[in-house]
């Protein structure tokens, strides 16, 4: 391309916060321009859809759940997986430790638990249930909307939310009126439903391996890069210029959460694939009938 | 008549998929991006009964949003008429109320009203007054003069007849506007569905759209737009048979 | 009782040229009084002064002890939800309920009741209309073209019976045919040109009543008189 | 007239500010259910400009979303008018597209359109053409007889003449759907914006929502509240004054 | 070239009588012919047969070797938007420029048609009205009560007019002016109730033309006859 830089998209799969922290850090500190790369990263939003986006030519790379990624397949998308950004799913249910006490799953019986229809939490609640022998008829399933209030107003026990974005705000929130909470986590009960991933398409990969590998290493030095403790602080100068709406304290707890989830732990490389958990993932869809058969999403896992 | 609208409809509907399967073949997309006709057919053999009973819910809750919008409309309709400081007052409000994205506004009102059957009929409603209003404004707050004039000289008008006499002069565009209102009744309930996530089409849609499944979504149109043919259709002719009773040799 | 008009000057807003120009003239006494001149005269826009439904005139209307002025014209129509019959109906006090019945028979309407006002023809809705003025309360009544669409034969009968009915009201009858004015009316206001001066000539008409017969010559003479006062 | 439109909305704003906290307070609900009159003002205090802008821009886009669905609406309209088949097709064609739920096509849009402006801008038209639509059918499709016969039985008549004339009789019923479609245009922006997730006001209350932040919704609600009263006002001035310059005597 | 009607029967939907039974008439000659009756009768609704704009009626209209055949009535309105000047311009062939001013002139307008249609009085709006269509092509020209709000002396000086003007056309001029239409119109045809056979009668008019003058004894004579026939 004209002044030797490729001109890449990235379509990410929801608004700038801190969940995209790694992909911000590597446009922002000119990770992508070491390699060459002139990368225009853009939002995700709710009726967004990278995978769709990358067919139609609209993005080159982009972010999307390993659950859009297994329907995708399923239906004969040509998309390729290039890391897993998160070890641990950021999808959590939040609850109130005064009111009730979750320990493990079986503690959810006869609690009300928010749950959105057709959302991947409701994938994730109905595994745990099932994993332990419990029946829908076991909870109080709550339908929940764009907004909090049943769980505020105690009308729901659980509430599903983002631990790392939402999770914080909401702490933060119902700290000040004196009240604690506390997060029920699905994979510290063996339920590990992959959440984000980088994902291309396959003629991407095909054609231009140059390029997805140095933009692969540019993103995940970012990533790295932008959790380091050191970068801390550039990190949340970076952050706060693209998520305004959130005040700097806050900002620092959701970036030590997500720390947690992307690298659980030092030895662990951001966008390392858990190969075994992808695996768990399909096989829950397969048995809750969300695909139809088997996609073998092993094999469009492409460590680069 | 109903059949045309049907047929109408069908035209309408297959060539929006026509397109949409020009696209996909053209440039070679994937099921997942856009359905292939074998995948619509199986979505639409395999849900069409559950979605044909939401349709029908949802078609139900409408019909009552309707009722009240319609309602709802003529009473704002004939406060705001007037040019007094009352009358715009209320139209400010009204016109406000509109301006809100409903999403922003609906955990107001789940806060004030619970999250029940209500909430949803005034959602659905709110969205579908507007227009209705509008056009009930314009009708009201304009002068049948040649009628008019005797009741006023007279001392004899009162705001009823006021009323009375501009609604029937614009039968016409009433009508128009009442029975095509219908179909932000129905759209209204929809969002109302797909914001409190309960029941009726809209919320098979949210699921859909959350399991981004297009298939899913475009035997959803194809039924909502079959369902409010037919009703819609028998609207006009309601319409129309109003009109004639009224204005049999006008 | 008595109305005048004394020193009108009025120009319609964004118009060129005034309607009326220190216009004055009274009538004295009750009766079937008309206001008459060419078109575009301004016959209406006076009737619109005297009842309050122009303003922005300078000069003044004295309408002493009158406090029902009322106006009809040919172009207003009756609501189409009912008949006819059930309109007059309703806006007829009970007290005047022979009246009405009186009304309609000699203004030839009793087949129509039962029709809707836009199933009449021009005259019917012209009769109707104004029939229903005068089943109102009133001292004055301004009738501007009211039964321009009506026969002659009607029309006579109409006026005639109008005066047996309302010897001491005040009417004032704006028609463009000489003859029935001279011929019925007491006393005809010309309105003219807002170039002559003054703008108003006062003649006294023959003023029949009912079983009266005309003088052909005073009858002549009279319109004659119009004629050129106008 | 402006003036009075915008302290009429701070009456109306603080009424159901009003409204709200009355509940919390009579319910003893926290603050994090509906914020603290504290809350409100820190958060108006901190967010204000940047919301200001937001809603300026929103507003930018609604106007051009309004003129397009003007547009659009009169020429639906000026079509749909007629009793043919044609007329009812792109009648129904027109209906069927409101009643689908913005969110249930918005994805389609995005694939036949791709998600730059000109998508957004075909939502918020979408959203607002309606009700001018209902109107403009309404009105179009019932003779001006004692205009029109002249036309007719002279041969004179072009569809652009009736489509004038029959606009002109109702000049006022149009100037008030026009102007009082700002509202829509403005709703329609900030869905919009709300679900292409991209810039304006619709996009920072998706944020607040995500956030559960009830105060900024408010702070935006209330821009967005003035901001249109002021918007509507200067329209309805101008269509007044159209009504003037056309109908100086009549 | 002529103008008949034979053996029509007519009813409105939804109305209990008839409005014709079996009416006839025929009008053979060129020239300002009447339509007469009284108010209610089937003027309008017989002009509206003749042009068209009435069907579901039984029986034959004949209008051999006529084309154009223009109904004109007096609720006519002019749209708002420009003067009465630019839409008389904006309608008036160009063959036809010579003709409209001197109808603007007989018809006492020249300083009106500056202003819009509503700014007119009643009279005024009737003539402007009437004008445009004077300045169509056509072969009978129908005119109902187009002139019924206009004074009498400015309405002999436009019927005269048109005569001088259209000496070979059509016209059916429907009035409830006794005196003007006899003393004006060729053919009178006189329609009737429905309960009288035959339903219409024809009467020879004195059809006076300019600068002749009327005998009395004749007007009387014919006014006479009209009475009788109605
Ligand atoms: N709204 C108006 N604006 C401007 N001029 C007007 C308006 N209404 C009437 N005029 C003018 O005022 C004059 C008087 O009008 P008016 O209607 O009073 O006449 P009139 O005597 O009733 O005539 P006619 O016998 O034809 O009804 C006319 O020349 C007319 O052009
Ligand atoms: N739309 C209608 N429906 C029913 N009856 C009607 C309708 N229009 C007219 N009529 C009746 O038909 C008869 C003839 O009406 P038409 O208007 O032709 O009379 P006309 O001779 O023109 O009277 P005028 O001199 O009063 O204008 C009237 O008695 C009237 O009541
Ligand atoms: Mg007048
Ligand atoms: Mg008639």
């Amino acid at each position: 391309a004209e002044g030797g830089k490729e001109q890449l998209t990235y379509r990410l799969k929801w608004l700038f916060n801190v969940s995209v922290m790694g992909d911000l850090y590597a446009g922002e500190m000119g990770f992508f321009e070491g390699a060459n790369l002139d990368v225009t990263v853009k939002e995700g939003g709710p009726e967004r859809d990278a995978i769709r986006e990358l067919e139609l030519g609209y993005a080159d790379f982009g972010v999307a759940s390993a659950d859009q990624v297994i329907r995708a397949l399923s239906k004969g998308s040509p998309v390729v997986v290039l890391a897993q950004l998160f070890q641990v799913n950021p999808l959590q249910w939040i609850y109130r430790p005064d009111r009730v006490e979750i320990t493990q799953v079986k503690d959810l019986k006869a609690k009300t638990v928010g749950v959105t229809f057709g959302g991947n939490d409701e994938t994730i609640m109905r595994t745990l249930l099932a994993s332990q022998g419990l029946s829908e008829g076991d909870v109080r399933i709550y339908s929940v909307r764009y907004d909090y209030t049943p769980f505020y107003r105690r009308k729901a026990d659980l509430w599903p939310v983002y631990v790392n974005s939402q999770g914080p705000i909401i702490s933060w929130k119902l700290k000040r009126a004196g009240e604690r909470v506390a997060f029920f986590d699905p994979s510290a009960h063996g339920v590990k439903f992959v959440a984000n991933s980088v994902v291309t398409s396959v003629r991407m990969v095909r054609e231009h391996p140059d390029t997805v590998k140095r933009f692969m290493q540019a993103l995940l030095q970012g990533w790295e890069a932008a959790f380091k403790p050191e970068n801390s602080k550039a990190a949340l100068e970076v952050l706060s210029k693209y998520d305004r709406d959130t005040p700097r304290p806050i900002l620092e707890k959701q970036l030590a959460m997500t720390r947690k989830l992307v690298k659980p732990a030092d030895s662990v490389d951001i966008g390392t694939f858990d190969r075994e958990a992808w695996q768990q993932t399909e096989r829950i869809m397969l048995e809750q009938q969300q695909i139809k058969a088997p996609v073998g999403v092993d094999k469009v896992l492409i460590q680069f | 008549m109903l059949p045309r609208r049907i047929y109408q409809f069908l035209i309408i509907f297959l060539l929006g998929i026509a397109v949409l399967f020009a696209v996909k073949y053209l440039f070679g997309l994937s099921d997942y991006v856009i359905p292939s006709p074998a995948d619509l057919r199986d979505t639409l053999a395999a849900v069409y009964k559950h979605y044909g009973a939401d349709v029908a819910s949802t078609l139900s809750v409408a019909i009552i949003g309707q009722v009240v919008s319609i309602f709802l409309a003529l009473m704002v309709g004939i406060l705001g008429r007037q040019t007094t400081w009352f009358g715009s007052f209320i139209k400010v409000a009204a016109y406000n109320v509109q301006a809100y994205p409903i999403v922003a506004i609906a955990p107001i009102i789940f806060i004030l009203f619970g999250d029940g059957f209500f909430s949803r009929l005034l959602i659905a409603a709110m969205i579908c007054y507007f227009p209705i209003l509008l056009s009930v404004l314009g009708i009201m707050s304009e002068p049948v003069k040649e009628i008019e004039h005797f009741y006023r000289v007279t001392g004899r008008m009162r705001w009823q007849l006021e009323v009375k006499i501009r609604a029937f002069e614009n039968l016409n565009k009433l009508t128009t506007v009442i029975s095509g209102s219908a179909t932000l009744a129905m759209a209204g309930t929809i969002v109302a569905e797909f914001i409190a996530a309960n029941a009726g089409i809209g919320y098979s849609i949210r699921i859909a759209l959350y399991q981004s499944d297009l298939s899913k979504i475009l035997v959803a149109l194809f039924l909502i737009g079959i369902t409010l043919a037919v009703y819609q259709g028998l609207l006009e002719a309601a319409g129309r048979m109003i009109g004639k009773g009224v204005t049999v040799t006008r | 009782m008595a109305l005048s008009c004394n020193h009108i000057f009025f120009q319609y807003p964004g118009a060129s040229t005034e309607v009326f120009q220190g216009l004055s003239f009274s009538v004295k006494q009750p009766g079937f009084n008309a206001l008459f001149g060419p078109s575009g005269v301004g016959k209406t826009s006076l009737a619109k002064i005297i009842v309050g439904e122009i303003t922005g005139y300078s000069g003044k209307v004295n309408a002493d002890g009158m406090t029902r002025l009322l106006y009809s014209y040919n172009l207003e129509r009756l609501p189409d939800w009912s008949s006819v019959g059930r309109h007059l109906d309703k806006i007829t006090p009970d007290s005047k309920e022979e009246h009405k019945e009186a009304l309609v028979e000699v203004f030839g309407m009793t087949d129509y009741m039962g029709l809707r006002f836009s199933q009449l023809s021009l005259g019917q809705q012209n009769r109707i209309n104004l029939m229903r003025y005068l089943l109102q309360d009133f001292e004055l009544l301004i009738m501007d073209e009211s039964l321009a669409n009506v026969d002659e034969m009607t029309r006579e009968s109409i006026i005639l019976k109008i005066k047996a009915m309302f010897p001491d009201r005040y009417f004032l009858y704006i028609s463009h045919n000489f003859v029935e004015v001279s011929k019925f009316c007491r006393e005809i206001v010309v309105v003219r040109g807002p170039l002559k001066q003054p703008q108003t000539l006062s003649l006294t008409g023959i003023d029949l009543k009912s079983h009266q017969s005309v003088d052909r010559d005073r009858l002549e003479q009279t319109m004659l008189e119009i004629m050129n006062a106008a």
